[in-house]
Parts: structure tokens; sequence; C-alpha cells
């Protein structure tokens, strides 16, 4: 029996999920499930969805792009769940959204950044965050080329991760320096499971670069930074994407974040109404404030959500088709403003950037967003 | 005529020189012996005729042609069958099959099944002649060492070499089969087949040969019939003790 | 020489797992099992290629699974950058395959034991640095997608037609490796892996043989691996060019029993359905590896030749009439016996 | 063209990095050459040892060093144990293969329980003197890195003794090569292997600690060291300490100068090359050792 | 009281019949007891049991007049029984010195060994020529030679040696036999299991012929030698001509 039986409809809504608890992702995997976790809680506490409460079946794919497809086979196959959404990264994702299009459900994801995402053809997949990997860093880019020629940085190293989502962060605002002629004197790429950066470091350090791009998940960033500090390299500016916004970032650098800029999607202080409940109610959840993760996977819910509202169904079968329909065209309010996307799945918004200042990640870039001036060039580490 | 012989053979390990210039010719359709104390080199000598080790200059032909740097399937091929000292025979076969696995298949045979009636019932003939028929099914590394010297010559005729080099075959055998195997040797030898024996058992080599090479630190002292090398005083004096 | 009962037994065993086989897209309740039953085959594929090296010469390659990674970036390839169709793609792509085995055999069939399983080792991981590397070509670490052969087909159906896809290979491959166990070839290989200079000195050309059979075993690996690419679709190199994979077809057809036809058949049967069920029981752990782990060191230390031979040594041991066929004969029998061979054959009571 | 400072920058990190593949390699080395067991745990092995220290750095705050006074006797009985209870079982004529799988399983069985107590997440010890480094005519050598060396050093120097010059070491041979025939000069041949197991792991546990100083960790990271391992080895010429250690100097080098050249992957593909060439030109190894084919 | 007794010793390997079916034999101190049969008759089988290699499955092993039956080959050494095995022991891959000097591994007196070292390097050339290099390189013959030697490192109140002259030249075969003799001379208790039967049982004292792991006849030598039934079976073609 392929077709869900009657009794589903007035059953709880259950939402399959797999995750990389473990392996390479496992740290902002966990972020994700954090997020997934708040979304049922505070949607069940509020009586939940067509009246049927959020029930999260959650797999561990071991950050195992093999797994990952096996686990959404289960969830769809086996389990019969109701509505499937993203794991975290795009290396992930891609391989899962294909497996839900092919059983035809509707595919929202909190962490397929990267444009390579949006080329597979997918008819089903939402990115429910604000920009695509490789707009991340535009308003850094603006911010540099309008400095004034003495103070503009001419040298840039790049090193980025073998990785779609890392890559096309670090690559977005390579594109737009070279376009304006500053040089690029390093551009290392390095494989996920790279442990020693001291040759990468090495040159880096002898390059004496004015600005430094790190295309990181998390670990990577941490250590490239550590073996930059051993060089005793410092640049006017270093960049990292995802690294500096995780909890763990500034104790495993040795305290020494001063100045250090990254991309991000989300910032808990956001004026979206929406975001102060989310806020609020996961620091009563989990005892700290969400970051980045664990509001895209939040967000991810809050589509999903205003989804099976509207279409007034949440199971499988043709059901999904409405469901996928209704979002193509839907602007969604969520925890990181507005949402809304191209035929492809991409959003149509762009990230803000992040600097750590006196001890604290702040929004610095847009100005109209800013809670802190950009410190340039930045402090030694 | 001239069966296997080498020219100028020699092979050093490190500064040991082992096979020095031996030049030396055994006869066809003879049994000949090659004996010499231990470390002259006769061992050395068949695995480099074998092609088990490439000798570090010289020649070796057989039957005319020259096989000096041919491989050892090849040289086998071409009509030489050995034994090994430590025997070696196939540990987790049974000794049935350790004796077949010793028939040669050639071209398309190679996929045809193996050990057909017929060659079942030759290498039983084989292992009845030599005394171990009643292990057929035993596995080979399961025999005593004196099984296992046995069933290494049953595998070697099964072959059906047309030269055989025994490596002293005699080791650890018992002495009431080795009367047998030296009738045997005569009567395949009777046949047309060549043999080279390594041995240390005089009695058996005296008995059974009619041309005797002795080697000393790799080189032949004395070539010839037992009854002259029973009495020659360089072998008498290297290798027999007075 | 099997007797007939056993040879009964083994024909009843074959045709009741073809009827089950075949049934099983039936039977499976959801195209989840019937997803189960795909990967299982495909480790039944795989283990039964590498005992064509493992069990003949009893060279322990832990570097297979590379050769089924080259197959299936092969036939991706050749898919996606030579638009070949699916199918030409994956016939190609095995034979690109067999032909780089040879190289790559010659190379490594030059060492013995644990110097070979060292270099295989090395296959594994330095095809892994090749295809993340050459990112331009092979895709890198972003992976490689692989368009599927029948576009549009809903996933169920997908799986149905490739688990008789995978069946097929499975029969293909066991029928040569049978035509290969009783052929005299087959024998000349099982005295390498006895003795291998003695197999040479006996006239057997080791080096060819080892040679030919490693590229029979790449073949088939590369096959299983592209038909796995086509199934599969995404292609990432740390999972293709994994030790793990060799290392499971390694399990299988030891469990099974490398020196039997149908052992890495049930050694991937076991160790695929285990594999499966420790995922789904310690799903959120990392258990499953435990599991594996210890399963794999029981086999090793208690059943070293498999489960078949145990299941066979055990069989003889309740029914003692095929026990000892070796008779004791004293000096003075085999005295008797020497000269004329018949009496030999009618004391075979 | 690369600048000077670079190449002398690489060279300085070379140098510590082959000093660390050798203390590895050497392990290995003594099971493999001399005990004829292809120990393919070693390095997960390694990687507890290190987490081990992690651990008792981040939840108890001591000295990472201080832990080998616990990790290196505890993984002297583990070895022993190993050895006696499992090892022990296997058929001699099978040694060798069976050992590649058991120790295969013993790996993998390390890997997933270090998931299953610390998770896959990435650990690195944040370390007062992590990021310190001293100067040296414009290179830098940071102090964690330079700590290993010397543990490496004093670790390698110490096998070597132990295996040519004790008795210990000879029986050990010994009881390899013709287990009954030393049984019969009176050696007790089981405690003798246990303990020559036992030393590997030891050295296991030093490197480990030397590891756990400047790199990241996670569980699955043995995977990443043993192909270089293996390979060292290799061209070390099996059962040789001092080939091992010799070819992993110089093999570290190659590969962090290639690393200029061609990016950290291409670089390690050094490895595998030196390997295959070993097997083709020098079968035994290119710094003493016999018999590569033998076993 | 003998020095080695065997009593009613049953013995086989693994789960397969048993080789040896209760056979007896005693080795008085000072005499050499020679051990004849065919091949497979389990001669080395008795001495594996009595050197402890093999535990015996039933029967009692009196050393001294002990029952030592069960006992490891590390405390039958230290019970004195010393055992040369058949065919090839040395340790291949360490060197002829190596080697020889672990033969002395349970001495701990340096002199001591240092004079059996010297004694047995004169006795075998081979051993002082070859100290350094690798035992495993070595001739077949060279390596027994080797062998033997290593069990002149000590001197053990019982000696198993089996077939200690096969592979071995003339020259060496003499220095062999004359060893054993000086060994029984010095009052040691000898077993020695030869293929060499005539010369074995020449130089021996008691002669005990094995088949299927039974006593066939045992008694003094020089009578089995003589006896033409046993030379058909077991001793090989025509009675002993004197040699010159
Ligand atoms: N692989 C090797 N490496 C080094 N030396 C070797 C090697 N093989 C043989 N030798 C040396 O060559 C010499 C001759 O050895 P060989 O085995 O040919 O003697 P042999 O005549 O067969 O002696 P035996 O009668 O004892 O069998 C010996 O001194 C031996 O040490
Ligand atoms: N490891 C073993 N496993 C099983 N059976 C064995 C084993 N070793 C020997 N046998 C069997 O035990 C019997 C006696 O063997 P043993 O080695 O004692 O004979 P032997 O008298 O020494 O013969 P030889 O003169 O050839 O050395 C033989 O029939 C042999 O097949
Ligand atoms: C912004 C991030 C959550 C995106 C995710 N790291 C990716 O790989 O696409
Ligand atoms: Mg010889
Ligand atoms: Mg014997």
């Amino acid at each position: 029996g392929d077709e869900p039986e009657e009794a589903n409809n007035d059953g709880p809504i259950v939402v399959g999920i797999s995750l990389p608890l473990t392996g390479d992702f496992s740290e902002p995997g966990k972020g994700v499930q954090r997020g997934y976790e708040a979304w049922a809680k505070i949607t069940n506490d509020k009586g939940g969805l067509l009246g049927r409460q959020i029930e999260l079946k959650i797999l561990d794919d071991q950050s195992n792009a093999d797994r990952v497809v096996a686990d959404y086979e289960q969830l769809i196959g086996s389990d019969q769940v109701d509505i499937v959404v993203g794991p975290f990264s795009t290396r992930l994702v891609v391989p899962a959204a294909r497996v839900a299009q092919e059983y035809g459900m509707l595919f929202v994801e909190p962490a397929g950044a990267a444009k390579e995402v949006f080329e597979q053809g997918f008819k089903n997949l939402f990115y429910a965050a604000p920009a695509v990997a490789n707009d991340h860093y535009n308003h850094l880019a603006e911010y540099l080329l309008a400095l004034p020629e003495g103070q503009k940085p001419t040298t840039v190293a790049y090193a980025a991760m073998d990785d779609p989502f890392a890559q096309g962060t670090a690559y977005g605002l390579k594109d737009k320096l070279e376009a304006a002629g500053v040089k690029t004197v390093v551009n290392e790429v390095y494989p996920p499971n790279t442990t020693d950066f001291s040759s990468i470091a090495a040159k880096i350090a002898t390059s004496k670069a004015d600005m430094l791009v790190g295309g990181s998940q998390y670990q990577d960033g941490v250590n490239l930074i550590v073996a930059l500090q051993q060089l005793n390299y410092q640049p006017k500016l270093a960049a990292f994407s995802t690294a500096p916004t995780s909890p763990e970032f500034a104790a495993a650098i040795g305290n020494k974040t001063e100045g250090i800029l990254s991309p991000t999607g989300y910032t808990q202080d956001a004026p979206y109404e929406s975001n102060k409940e989310f806020v609020e109610k996961y620091t009563a959840q989990f005892g700290s404030p969400p970051e980045e993760d664990e509001a895209n996977a939040y967000t991810t819910g809050q589509v999903v959500a205003a989804a099976i509202t509207a279409a007034g169904c949440a199971d499988q079968g043709e059901c999904q088709q409405k469901l996928i329909d209704w979002v193509r065209t839907a602007t969604v309010d969520t925890v990181v403003g507005p949402l809304s996307w191209d035929e492809a799945g991409r959003p149509k918004g762009a990230h803000m950037i992040q600097q750590w200042v006196g001890g604290e990640i702040k929004i610095v870039l847009p100005a109209d967003a800013k809670e802190s001036d950009l410190v340039y060039p930045k402090p030694a580490w | 005529m001239r069966s296997l012989e080498t020219v100028e053979l020699t092979k050093a390990f490190g500064g040991n020189l082992v096979l020095d210039k031996t030049t030396v010719s055994f006869q066809h359709g003879k049994v000949n012996a090659l004996i010499g104390p231990n470390g002259s080199g006769k061992t050395t000598f068949f695995n480099c005729v074998t092609g088990l080790i490439r000798p570090d200059s010289g020649r070796i032909s057989y039957a005319g042609a020259d096989i000096t740097r041919r491989s050892p399937h090849a040289i086998a091929r071409a009509g030489l069958g050995r034994t090994f000292q430590l025997c070696r025979v196939f540990p987790r076969m049974t000794v049935l099959d350790n004796v077949l696995a010793a028939t040669r298949p050639r071209g398309v045979n190679l996929l045809r099944g193996a050990g057909g009636r017929k060659e079942t019932d030759r290498a039983r003939g084989w292992l009845t002649k030599l005394g171990i028929e009643h292990l057929a099914h035993a596995e080979a590394r399961n025999l005593s060492w004196g099984q296992q010297k046995l069933l290494e010559l049953a595998g070697v005729l099964m072959s059906e070499p047309e030269t055989v080099l025994l490596d002293e075959p005699a080791g650890g055998v018992n002495p009431a089969l080795l009367d047998r195997i030296g009738a045997l040797v005569r009567d395949l030898n009777a046949e047309g087949r060549t043999f080279v024996i390594v041995e240390h058992n005089m009695d058996l080599v005296m008995s059974i040969s009619d041309h005797i090479v002795v080697f000393d630190r790799g080189r032949p002292i004395a070539e010839g019939p037992p009854s002259l090398i029973r009495t020659d005083e360089r072998v008498l004096g290297a290798y027999l003790g007075a | 020489m099997p007797s007939v009962s056993k040879r009964l037994a083994t024909g009843i065993a074959i045709v009741a797992f073809a009827a089950v086989a075949l049934a099983f897209p039936e039977l499976a309740p959801n195209p989840y099992i019937l997803s189960v039953g795909i990967v299982v085959l495909n480790y039944a594929v795989l283990s039964t290629s590498w005992n064509f090296v493992g069990g003949f010469t009893g060279y322990i390659s832990l570097g297979h699974g590379a050769l089924a990674g080259l197959g299936a970036y092969g036939t991706g390839l050749l898919v996606t950058k030579g638009g070949l169709p699916s199918f030409v793609a994956l016939a190609a792509g095995a034979a690109i395959v067999a032909a780089i085995a040879i190289p790559i055999g010659y190379a490594a069939l030059r060492v013995r034991g644990a110097s070979f399983v060292i270099v295989s080792i090395a296959l594994v991981l330095v095809t892994l640095l090749v295809f993340q590397s050459w990112a331009s070509f092979t895709g890198g670490s972003r992976g490689l997608n692989v368009p599927r052969p029948f576009p549009g087909m809903l996933r169920p159906e997908h799986h149905r037609v490739f688990f008789y896809l995978f069946l097929a290979l499975l029969a293909i491959a066991l029928t040569v490796w049978w035509l290969i166990d009783r052929s005299r070839f087959g024998l000349g290989l099982k005295a390498i892996r006895e003795d291998e200079d003695k197999a040479e000195t006996l006239g057997t050309p080791t080096f060819a043989y080892k040679l030919v059979v490693f590229v029979v075993s790449a073949f088939f690996t590369g096959l299983a691996g592209g038909l796995y690419a086509l199934w599969f679709g995404d292609l990432d190199p740390i999972f293709q060019f994994s030790i793990l994979t060799g290392s499971y077809m390694v399990l299988m057809a030891l469990l099974g029993g490398v020196r039997n036809l149908f052992g890495p058949l049930v050694g991937a049967l076991i160790v695929g359905s285990a594999l499966e069920y420790f995922k789904v029981e310690f799903g959120n752990t990392p258990l499953h590896l435990v599991a594996t782990g210890v399963l794999l060191a029981l086999v090793v230390l208690f059943m070293p030749d498999g489960v078949l031979p145990a299941l066979g040594a055990l069989l003889r041991r309740l029914s003692p009439t095929t026990e000892t066929s070796i008779r004791e004969v004293t000096a003075g029998e085999v005295a008797a016996i020497g000269g004329e061979p018949q009496h030999a054959q009618s004391r075979n009571g | 063209m690369p600048s000077g400072a670079l190449l002398f920058q690489s060279v300085i990190l070379g140098l510590l990095l082959g000093g660390l593949y050798a203390l590895l390699a050497a392990g290995l080395t003594l099971y493999f050459g001399i005990m004829r067991v292809v120990m393919i745990a070693h390095s997960a092995f390694l990687i507890l040892a290190a987490y081990l220290a992690w651990w008792s750095h981040t939840e108890l705050g001591i000295d990472p060093l201080l832990s080998m006074l616990v990790t290196v006797p505890l993984f002297f009985g583990c070895g022993v144990l190993l050895q006696r209870l499992l090892l022990a079982r296997l058929r001699a004529v099978t040694l060798t293969m069976m050992s590649v799988l058991l120790t295969f399983a013993i790996a993998v069985v390390i890997e997933g329980l270090l998931g299953y107590v610390f998770s896959g997440t990435q650990r690195r010890i944040q370390l007062g003197y992590g990021s310190a480094s001293l100067e040296l005519f414009g290179g830098r050598i940071a102090v964690v890195k330079l700590i290993a060396f010397g543990l490496a050093g004093v670790a390698l120097a110490a096998l070597y003794l132990v295996m040519k010059k004790t008795t210990f070491g000879w029986a050990l041979r010994a009881t390899i090569q013709h287990r009954d025939a030393a049984k019969l000069v009176g050696i007790d041949t089981d405690r003798v292997a246990g303990f020559g197991f036992g030393l590997g792991l030891a050295t296991a546990a030093i490197g480990g600690t030397a590891l756990s100083l400047d790199t990241t960790i996670y569980p699955s990271l043995h995977w990443h060291w043993i192909g270089p391992l293996m390979a060292i080895i290799v061209v070390g010429g099996l059962g040789s300490v001092p080939g091992a250690a010799a070819a992993a100097m110089v093999l570290g080098l190659a590969q962090s100068l290639l690393q200029i050249e061609l990016g950290t992957t291409w670089a390690q593909t050094v490895f595998y090359l030196a390997l295959f060439l070993t097997l083709a030109i020098r079968p035994q190894g290119f710094f003493g050792g016999r018999l590569a084919q033998r076993f | 009281m003998p020095e080695l007794e065997l009593v009613d010793v049953q013995a086989g390997y693994g789960r397969a019949a048993p080789v040896l079916r209760g056979l007896s034999v005693a080795v008085p101190a000072g005499t050499i007891v020679c051990l004849v049969g065919p091949n497979g008759a389990g001669k080395s089988t008795v001495l594996k049991v009595a050197s402890g290699l093999l535990a015996p499955r039933a029967g009692k092993i009196l050393v001294g007049g002990v029952d030592v039956a069960g006992q490891g080959p590390q405390r039958m050494l230290a019970n004195g029984v010393a055992h040369v095995l058949q065919g090839h022991s040395v340790f291949p891959e360490m060197t002829v010195a190596e080697n020889v000097l672990l033969g002395a591994y349970t001495l701990k007196d340096k002199a001591v060994v240092g004079d059996r070292t010297e004694f047995v390097k004169s006795l075998f050339p081979v051993v002082a020529d070859r100290w350094t290099s690798l035992a495993g390189l070595l001739s077949g013959g060279q390596q027994k030679q080797v062998e033997f030697a290593r069990s002149l490192m000590v001197d053990p109140k019982v000696v198993l040696l089996d077939e200690p002259s096969m592979g071995l030249d003339p020259k060496a075969t003499t220095t062999v036999f004359e060893q054993v003799v000086r060994m029984r001379d010095a009052g040691t208790a000898v077993l020695l299991v030869e293929q060499n039967a005539r010369r074995a049982l020449e130089t021996a004292d008691l002669g005990c012929v094995l088949d299927l792991g039974r006593v066939h006849i045992s008694g003094p030598a020089a009578q089995l030698v003589a006896d033409p039934q046993l030379a058909e079976l077991y001793l090989g073609g025509r009675p002993a001509e004197p040699r010159p």
C-alpha cells in the first residue's frame, strides 16, 4: 500500500529529515537540528498545523552522500512521512533533493546555498535563506571597491575548501575584486578532509597579501587561522564563510578574533517580528540564542508551514504538487525577512557582513543594518 | 649427445662467489648425478638452470637451445622439471590435486575441466609407485617430511619432463623405499628420460648413476662413471673423505 | 569430488535462491526495501568479482573499491562528457577499467602477500586523490551527477528495473567464476595461491595467469560500479574511492568462503542485510561501524574459511561415513602394493 | 618560481612533518617487518591516543604531554592483550593476510567507538603555546611542531636500541621466524610476541600525543594516515626501523616541497609514486630491509 | 631408571585419528636409542611429544622418573630435554651468530657461552666462516649444520635428534655422528631418529622400529641391523657390507 491511509490526515504531520549529526558537518548539522526542533515545538505549542501536531523524524547520514539518499529513500518509501525538508550543506542537499523530486515531494532546504544546487533542474527545491553562496560577499565587495586608492587592498590570498558552497562564497568575492583589478596572489583549493594547513599557510604568509579570504565550512577555517598565527602572518583584512559565526569559533583560535569578517544570512536582532518570537523561545528552549544554521532550519520550517496552511493538506501524493505550486509564487515572511524564489528555487535576497568587534560578532554591512562600524585594517591575531 | 649444458655460468651473492665460471654438461638419456660438499653450489646451479635466479654471466643451453634468460615456466615447458631440496608442496591441496596440478594444459584445453578420468588414474599410479596412494585425499600440509618428499617426486614425474632434476630426493626418505625409487629412476631412464640428481646418499648415487659430476666451491672438479669417481683423489679429499 | 547428496543440496539451494530473487520485487513491501535489495545485490556482484582474484590466487586486494569507483566514474563521464547512451557507456566504462587494470596488475602483481595488500590500499588512496584534485575533469569533491538512463521514470519503477539488471550481472559473474573454477586454468591459479614458485617450475606461466584473472575481476568490478552509478546517480569521490568498499568485498567473500562459488553471495546477503539492519538499529550513532568490525573479527578468528566450509565440516562430523578417506598402511602393505597398482584400487573400500 | 623564503619555510615544515611520519612508521615497521602483521589499526590507535590527550586536556585541564604517563603504559597493555587474545589465534600460515583483516576490524571498531563517545565532530586542543613559534633565519618553527619532532626522535632511538641491542629484540625476531624452534631454545614465545606488540602500540601512544598537539582530530582521520605510513615502510624496506625513519624524512620533505607547486592534494601522491617505484625497481626497499615480495 | 621414558603414549594432531597408539620407549642415561621406521610411522611425533611441542592424548612421559606429560617446551628444556627439529629450523632472517647464540638463550654464564661458541665454530667450519651472514641464505646442508651447532650450546640430560644427518655431506655426517657418540659418552640420553638407518643403528646402543605409531620391534641395535626381514621392510636392500 504506497498511498497513505485516511487515518494519516488527522494524525500528526510527520516531517522527515536526514542530518549530518556526525562526520564533517556534524557541528552545523546539530545546529540545523536544533533549529528544526525549535520550529516543531513553537508550532505545536500554537496548536500545530491544520490542527495536526508536527512530528519530526530525524536520521543521521554521517555527512555521507550515499547515506543521505538511503535515508530519504527510507523516510519517503518506507516510513511514509508526509513532508520532507533538507539536510545541511550543498553536498548532501543535491542528492537528497533528487530523491524527493523522483517521489514528487516538495523539498525546502536550509543549507544548499551553492549555485550548483539550482543548476540541477529541480522543480521541487527551494532554498530557505536570503542569498545563494556567490552573493554572500556582495556588500563587502562594494565596500572595498569604494575605498580610496591608498587604503584599498591591492593583493588578496584565497583558500577555499573544494566544496560547492565554500568555494562559491570565496569565488563570488574573487570575481568581483579581480574584475576591479585587485590582484590575486594565492589561490588554494583543499579537499574537505584536510587537516594540515601549514603549507597553505606558508604560501599565504610568504605572499604577504593585504587581504585573506577563506572559503571555509568550520574546522578548516579554524585550522587555517592557527597555522597562519604560527607563521605570524598579519593581513589587513580576513574573511571566512560560516566558521566565524559558530559558537566555538572564538575559543578555537585562542580568542584572537578581533576584526575577522564573515557573511551571514541571519542576525538575532533582525527586526522581523517572527524573529523576536524565535529568538526568545529558542533561547528559552536551548539556553543560548540561535545562530545562522538554527535560523536557516527554522526558516525552512516557516516556509513549509506557510505552504501547508495555504494548500490545506500535508501528505504524500497529489498534495505535494499543490504545495510546490504554492511556494513557487509565494512570498513568505521569515526570521530572515520576506523570502521569494525564482523558478530554480533561488532566494532573491542578499547576505549581510558580520565582524568580530570587541569580542562580539556584529553586523557591519550593509550600512542600513549595521550594529557597528567595520574595523579596517584588522588588528593583529 | 649433449642434453643440458652450461658455459662459464657465474653467480655471486654479495661477495660470495657461488658458481664460478661453471662449465658442465650432462648426458642425454642417461642418469647423471651432481654431488659435492654442502654449499658447493648444487642447488644454486639448479636454480639458475630452471630460471628461478638469474646468473650473473654465462650461458645455459638445453637440447641445443639457449635457455639462459627464459622464465621458469618457459624452461619447464622446454622439458626441464625439478624438485626442491626443502620440499615445496601445495600445502592446502589434497595429495591427489597436488599431483594433478602438475599436468600441463595447453591452449584451449585451459578452460576444459581439470582432473579427467585418465589423468586421475595416472596420478594415482604415481602415488602408488611411491607408496603414498593411501594418502590421496589427505591435505599435503599434514604429511610427514618424507611423505612430502615423495609427493613432490610424484608431482614432477606426473608432469613428464624430458629431463628431471632431483634435489636430494632421498633426504628423509625411508631406505626401504629408496631401493624402489632407484629402480623407478632406472625404468624411466630406460624409457628414455634423462635425470640429473643431486644427492648425498652415496649408496644411491653410486648404484643408479651412469655419469657423475662433482662440484666444489661452484666448480666441477671431476666427472665420470661411479667407478672412477669413487676412487678419485680430489673427490675423496673434497667430499667423500678418506 | 562432491558427493551426489552434496550436489543435490547445492542444486536445490540454487533454484530456491533464483526463485526468491526473481520474485523479490513483487514481494518487497515498499520501494525502500527494494532499494536495499539492490544494494545487497550490488555487494554480491562486487565480492564475487573480487573473488576472481582473492579466491583463486589468494592475493587479498583491499583496493577493488578503486576499480568499482573507476567503473562508476568511467560510465558517468562517458555519459556526461562523452554523450554516450547509458548502457553503451556502461560497457565501454567496464572495458576501460579492464584496460587500466592491465598496467595496474602488471605493477601490483609483481609483489606478494602484504606488499600486495599495501599496493592495493595505495591504489584506492591514489585514485581518491586524483579524482578529488582533477576537479576540472571529474568534478572533484563536488562529485559527479550521472543522468538517469530512464528519464522521468518514477523511483519505485526505476528500482525494479535495476534490481533485475543487477541480478543478471550477478548470474553472469557466477557463471564465469564457475567455469574457471572447474577448469585447468583454475587449477593453475589455485597452485599459484599455494606456492607460486613451485607452480612456475611446474610450467604454469604464473604471471600471465594472475594478470588475466585480475583483468577479468576488474572488468566485472567495473561493471558493478558502472551499473551502480547509473542507478544511484550521484558520485562523490570520497565514497566511490573508499577503502571501506574494498574491505566489504573482502569481508563478504571471506565470510561466505573464498573457495566456494557462492561464498561471496552468501557473505553479501549476510553482511549487506546486517549493515542495513545496523543502520536502522543504531541509525544516529556510528555503532554500525563497531558492529561491522566485530563481525569481521569474529569471522577471521572463528571461521577463517567461511560459513559454507564451516557448515560443510559440521555436516561431515555429523555423518561419520565420509570420515578419514585416508587408509593407514604398514610398511609391509606399502611394499606389497608397490609393484602392481591394480591391488591398490581393490583396496579402496 | 617560489620565493626563497617560501622554499626555506617549506623545508622546515617538511622536516618537522617527516619526523612525525618517522615515529608513526616505526611502529608499523615493528609489527610488519618483524612480526609479519599488517597493522591497519596502528593509525586508529594513533587517533585514539590523540583523543585521550585531547580529552585529558579539555576535561582535566592537564597538558597533553602528561597524558602520555597514562597512555603509553595503557597502550603497551592493550598491545599485549591484543596479541595474546586475538592475533595469537591466527594460523601462522595465513597470519599476514588474516592480520590485515583482523586489524582492519579493530580499526573500524575504534573508529566507531570514538565516534560514539566523542561524536564525529572535529576536535583540536587549544594550547596556550598553540600558535607560538620561534624565528629561524626568517623561517618560523611552531613550538608544538618542534615538541612533536623531539618526541619522535627520542622514541625512535629508544625503539631502535631495544630491537637491536637487547636479548628481547633477538627473542622477538626468533619467535616470529620459527616459533617451534624458538620454543625449543627456551623462549617464552607468547610473552615475547605480546611484548613486541605492546611496544609497537606504545609508539602509537607517543605519536598520537605528538599529533594531537597541532592537528584537528576526528574518528575517521586514521584513513588519512595509514596510506602514507604504509608507503613509507615499504620504501624504507619492510622491517628496517632506520629505513622507515629515513624514508619518512625524505618523503615528508618531498611532500612539503611539492605542495608549493602542486597544492596539497596532488602533493600527497608522492607517497604512492614512491611506493610504486620502489616495488618496480627495488621491491626490498631502498634502505635495507629484505624479502618484500616474500611476505 | 631411564632418563627419559614414554609409557603407553597416545598422540595425534587436531581431531584426526591418533598417530601414536600406546607407544612406549625408554632412553637410559648414557645410551643412544635409535628410532627407525617408514615415512609417516610417527617418529617425529614421538619426539614432539617428548619435548612438549605436542601434548599427548594419554600416557606418561617420565623425565628422571617424574611424570611431566603436558608440560610445554620451555618447562621441558628446564627439565633438561632438548630437541633438534626435522627439516629446517634456523631463524632465517637472523645471522648465524644470532642463531648459535640463541642456542644458549637459557644460559646466563657468559664464559660458558664463549667456550661453547668456540667449540662449535671449531667443529663446523661453515659456522665460523659464515658467522655474520643470514642463516636463511645458507645452503640446505649448511643450515642443518648451524642447527646442530645451535643444539650443542647447551648440554641437556636428554637430546632428541630428528634426522640430524639429513642433507649433510659425508664429512659433516661423520662429525654429527661423532658428536652424538660424544654426548652419549658424556652421559647424555640420546633419542635419535634417522633414515640413514644402518649408519644410525651401527652407532646406537639400542634400536627401535616404529610402524603405524606402534613399536614394531626393539632390541640391541646390532641385532636389528642383522635382521633380514627388517632389512627388506625398513632398512633398505642388502644388509650392510662393512664400508672401507
Ligand atoms: N639467496 C642467496 N643469497 C646469498 N647466498 C646464497 C643464496 N643462496 C645460496 N647462497 C650461498 O651459495 C652457496 C651454495 O648454496 P647451495 O644451496 O647451492 O649449496 P648446495 O650445493 O645446494 O649445498 P647443500 O648440499 O647443502 O644443499 C652457499 O654458501 C650459500 O650460502
Ligand atoms: N601437522 C599434522 N597434522 C596432521 N597430521 C599430521 C601432522 N604431522 C604429521 N601428521 C601425520 O602423522 C603421521 C606421522 O607423522 P610423523 O611426522 O611423525 O612421521 P615420521 O615418522 O616423522 O615420518 P618421516 O620419516 O617422513 O619424518 C603421518 O602419517 C602424518 O601424515
Ligand atoms: C550558509 C550555509 C548554511 C550554507 C551551507 N553551508 C552550504 O554548504 O550550502
Ligand atoms: Mg642444495
Ligand atoms: Mg619425521
